[in-house]
């Protein structure tokens, strides 16, 4: 059988394949290893860490939809100091490529976090959040303007040189602008798309059924935005993406590294299939194998259009 | 924790709308304890899109046994399994009940589908225990009384035993029972474990209660199931921290 | 049995009850009527119509996705002198409240087409799509930019009385701005949702699969996205509002309702029962009987948050 | 045309990832002409979401049957139905074949799955009709002969009949019917339809092909299954204006 190189580059980050786990689907990696080998994946992407400890929105939080999920967890995290105390150590001795993802309520916060973590060896680049549509207070007000996309790249690119990815918000009209201001301000890559704003009432309580109201649509449903978002940059923007929405097997893999993708990040699968990571990465070994590719990155925007 | 296919035996309807699913699966057998659950894939098609958590209700020879209640499409899917049929589960999950106190009665407090998880939990149970089974239903229909020992029964309507709520009928007949020599272990919907908290709080008994939430992980990294905690300024996981809680210890 | 009032107002537009056919899935109602019976719905609006014919884009112009489907069907259509000539015979004589969608490339097209379509009694109030994702020239160029659907609908608005309903895309980061801007210009009702903007391709051949290269994603994917947009501007925005996306069933339309929807408007389920709108009016007089609703229209923005 | 239930009578393999669907619909039993097509949904869940769209292969006592090649989810899900499964079929669907000309050969050119709906042509032709069967395939394993009459077979690799495509076949063997007193009757995919276009048009045969396209309603709504037409600037549309045109009529 040939070789296949699988090895993806973002930016000065290599990972031994494309395949990542997306933040917020994974916690810190410790829940899912009991499923699935974590030395053998491209990289995990963290739950988004803000500066202090944030209890994230009141039950319930997700809901199901068809071919997806609703979700407003609210960025519950466990906040920077106890992040860098008690999840680094177990991070470190996961075996795989750790991406840290920052959120925030406002520039300085961002700056401060990757201030701070850009000290951990163990961190090996950023992925900064600007999209989550589940919070008041940041998330989505940054994401939805193109002028602070493009300063808290700058101000955080000025704190790190680690690979700083951009995440973002598929809620906008032209996610092309937003990728070409993360460019201009410094990021290596961006990744997209994050959930898109939806919601879902009980029409006897008429109540809605994530107490948020709102929550983020992911799964299956999303991924032909996510693809036309992925397309979209990849045809207007020189910059690295990482493709997400709705991936759940290994075609899907392929059809965003076609779209534009240098690497995939796989969330909601994680909850239904916590093997998927390694079913999807021998998926697409066999499908190099079969269409004569010898690296995978070669698929990275081949669309025939 | 592992995720395994498990081959179906067989699907009865025990009564009116309550199925037994008998799965072969010598390792969740092996491992589960009572009050556990399962996290299970009715098809392998895209809806219903998540799993669906079920309690283990029995096991016997490698086979696990769920109880269910015809609710929407995952329990209708899953009512229609035949033998043979492989069903892609992922289990034991979560917190179940500590039985291992010095108690000499057991007390079950089960309302509705929530007799599920007693079975296990009466079977695995020191035969020196004096399990004694308060079921509630709407009606005499709705009375599940599937594999339970030393049942006393009410129902809303009085139809059958006590006239009135699986709590009430607790209150009514608790004082028979010495306090300190029993434990109350309670499965059923909200309404119902938010009266017996109040009720074994205030009147200081030792009690665990198996709760409910929308889940789709069930194992700890979606953090959907969150359930305010009485002790801490952070949530619980329903999935991971429970479902099996001390009464006192989170907010229904 | 007690009697239930279905009725529903759209500005003078009064409807025997709130289920409408959505543009572009109905075509002009001869083909459906085959299978259901359109004098028992609440009204149908037609294949947007263009001044001159359009062919449409070339095949293949429609994909299937989970729990959806993406068209770029690129407003194929007769043109306004057949439509009139050949197409509104026929509708005079179906028995339902006749909604008359415009599709143009500029303003004075539009213009146009409500002017010369305003001597037919036959139409009752007018769709102004400005929310196509599928064509180059008009759609979504006029959709995505608030100023623009302002003035469409002041223009349209001076050349007609009938009722005017815009339909909105849902493309854009905040699609109360646009129902405000209809609102201002003389609309009398909004319609939420156009497509999302989606894509897919053929990982073997990398090629599109749909010829266009982007398409419209319609169906029960989109539908928390449906509502929460219906939702958003029922919160902000006081005009009726016409609910669409995803509805497959009378419990959506319900939730629809609830969120702020006057009416609601079926599309892609038309394809795969084109009897549900009957079905759906059925589940709505239960669903009133079962909840001891007298009228209908008790139920819009009855949400509980 | 009509929406229906029809009840499954059986579904069997005849030959490897080869199957017939026997469905009881008397309304489309008796309706349904060759050449026209139903639209299928393969069962009441959101996913696969779309009908698929299936020729009608035969009809005999009330029952209508399908043949369908194993492709995916829905050709899947079909292939597992069993006797007394409900199936919601639109249909008959479409514009068929024309065989009222007054042509003594009927010839059939089939590819692959292509024979399908010639089981049905075959049994309302005139008993006076000529009727020979050119059938080609991949390999031997790939023919299809199914209550075909006449047959002669082309494999692409020679393991059965003539070595070459089906058309070359037809070529090659045509010369012996009079070219006046001969039909053509074509379903296959569109490389071998646009092959024998282009011979049954350059030689002034007359043609029918039957098309195939992705399709979402069946019956002219959507728009989504549209075709190059020779004679117009519009679209024509499979569902409604075919599957079935006159070879000259349409660019594939
Ligand atoms: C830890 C745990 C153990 C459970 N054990 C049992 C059991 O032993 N027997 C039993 O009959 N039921 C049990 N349930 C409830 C069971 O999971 C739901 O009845 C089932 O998911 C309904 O699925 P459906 O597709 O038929 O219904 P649908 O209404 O179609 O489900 C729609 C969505 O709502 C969720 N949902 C619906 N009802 C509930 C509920 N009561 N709790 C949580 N989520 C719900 C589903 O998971 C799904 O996401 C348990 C729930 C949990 C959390
Ligand atoms: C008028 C007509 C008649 C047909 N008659 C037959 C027949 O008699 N026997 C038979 O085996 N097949 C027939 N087909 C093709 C058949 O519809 C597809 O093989 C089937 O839809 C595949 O579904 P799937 O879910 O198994 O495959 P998937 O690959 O999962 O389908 C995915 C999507 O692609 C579409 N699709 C896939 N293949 C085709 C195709 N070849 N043509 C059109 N759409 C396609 C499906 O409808 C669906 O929307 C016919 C198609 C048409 C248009
Ligand atoms: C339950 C849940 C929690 C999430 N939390 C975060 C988060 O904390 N930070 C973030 O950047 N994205 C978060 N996301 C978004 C995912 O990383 C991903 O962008 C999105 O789910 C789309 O991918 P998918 O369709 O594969 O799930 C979350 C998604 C889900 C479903
Ligand atoms: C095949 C197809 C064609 C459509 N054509 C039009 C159109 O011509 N004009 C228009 O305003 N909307 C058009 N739409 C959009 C629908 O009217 C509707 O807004 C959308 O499909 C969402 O509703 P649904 O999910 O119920 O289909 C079309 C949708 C589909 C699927
Ligand atoms: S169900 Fe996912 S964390 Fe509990
Ligand atoms: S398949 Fe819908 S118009 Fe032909």
């Amino acid at each position: 059988m040939r070789s296949i190189d699988l090895s993806v580059k973002i930016g000065s980050l290599n990972l031994q394949n494309p395949i990542l786990l997306a933040s917020g689907t994974v916690g810190y990696g410790n829940e899912i290893s009991e499923y699935t080998d974590l030395t053998k994946i491209g990289g995990i992407v963290t739950k988004s860490v803000s500066l202090n400890p944030r209890k994230g929105n009141p039950p319930p939080r997700i809901t199901e939809t068809a071919s997806g999920m609703l979700n407003a967890i609210g960025l519950a995290n466990v906040g920077l100091e106890e992040f860098i105390k008690t999840k680094i150590p177990f991070l470190k001795n996961i075996g795989s490529t750790l991406i840290c993802n920052i959120a925030a309520s406002s520039i300085e916060e961002y700056v401060e976090c990757t201030r701070t973590l850009d000290f951990e060896d163990t961190v090996k680049a950023f992925e900064i959040n600007v999209s989550c549509p589940n919070v008041k207070d940041g998330g989505l007000i940054f994401g939805n303007d193109v002028k602070n996309v493009a300063i808290i790249t700058e101000k955080v690119r000025a704190v790190t040189s680690k690979p700083i990815i951009i995440k973002l918000s598929p809620n906008t009209a032209s996610i092309k602008e937003f990728a070409q201001a993360a460019k201009d301000g410094g990021a290596d890559a961006v990744s997209a798309i994050n959930t898109l704003v939806g919601t879902s009432f009980n029409i006897y309580t008429r109540k809605p059924k994530i107490k948020n109201i709102t929550g983020g649509l992911s799964g299956p449903a999303i991924k032909p935005v996510a693809l036309a978002k992925v397309l979209e940059i990849s045809r207007n923007v020189d910059i690295p993406i990482i493709g997400i929405g709705g991936i759940m097997s290994w075609q899907d893999a392929v059809e965003f590294m076609i779209c534009g993708a240098t690497a995939v990040q796989l969330g909601t699968v994680n909850f239904i299939n916590p093997n998927a990571s390694l079913e999807i990465i021998d998926g697409l070994k066999n499908y190099c194998l079969e269409t004569n590719l010898t690296k995978i990155s070669d698929l990275t925007a081949s669309f025939l259009i | 924790m592992i995720e395994k296919n498990g081959i179906v035996e067989e699907v009865i309807e025990i009564q009116n709308g309550v199925y037994i699913l008998r799965v072969k699966s010598q390792q969740i057998a092996d491992e589960v304890k009572p009050g556990q659950f399962c996290n299970i894939k009715v098809d392998d098609s895209l809806s219903p899109f998540l799993r669906r958590p079920f309690s283990v209700c029995d096991v016997e020879d490698g086979i696990i046994s769920f109880q269910f209640n015809l609710v929407g499409e995952g329990t209708r899917i899953l009512s229609k399994k035949k033998n043979g049929d492989v069903l892609n589960i992922i289990g034991p999950l979560g917190v179940g009940f500590d039985y291992s106190g010095i108690f000499e009665n057991a007390i079950i407090v089960a309302g509705g589908i929530g007799a599920a998880p007693f079975p296990l939990l009466i079977n695995e149970l020191n035969s020196t225990k004096n399990i004694i089974s308060f079921i509630g239903g709407r009606s005499q229909k709705d009375l599940i009384k599937y594999k339970l020992k030393n049942i006393v029964v009410s129902t809303d309507d009085g139809s059958e035993g006590f006239h009135g709520n699986v709590v009430q009928l607790l209150e009514s007949e608790i004082h028979k029972y010495d306090k300190v020599k029993t434990k109350i272990f309670a499965c059923g919907p909200n309404p119902m474990l938010r009266a017996l908290s109040k009720f074994t709080i205030e009147n200081g008994y030792n009690c665990e209660i198996s709760t409910e939430s929308v889940m789709a992980c069930g194992f700890g990294i979606c953090q959907g199931c969150n359930i305010e905690s009485v002790n801490s300024d952070r949530f619980l996981l329903v999935c991971k921290d429970g479902p099996v809680f001390k009464a006192e210890d989170v907010k229904l």
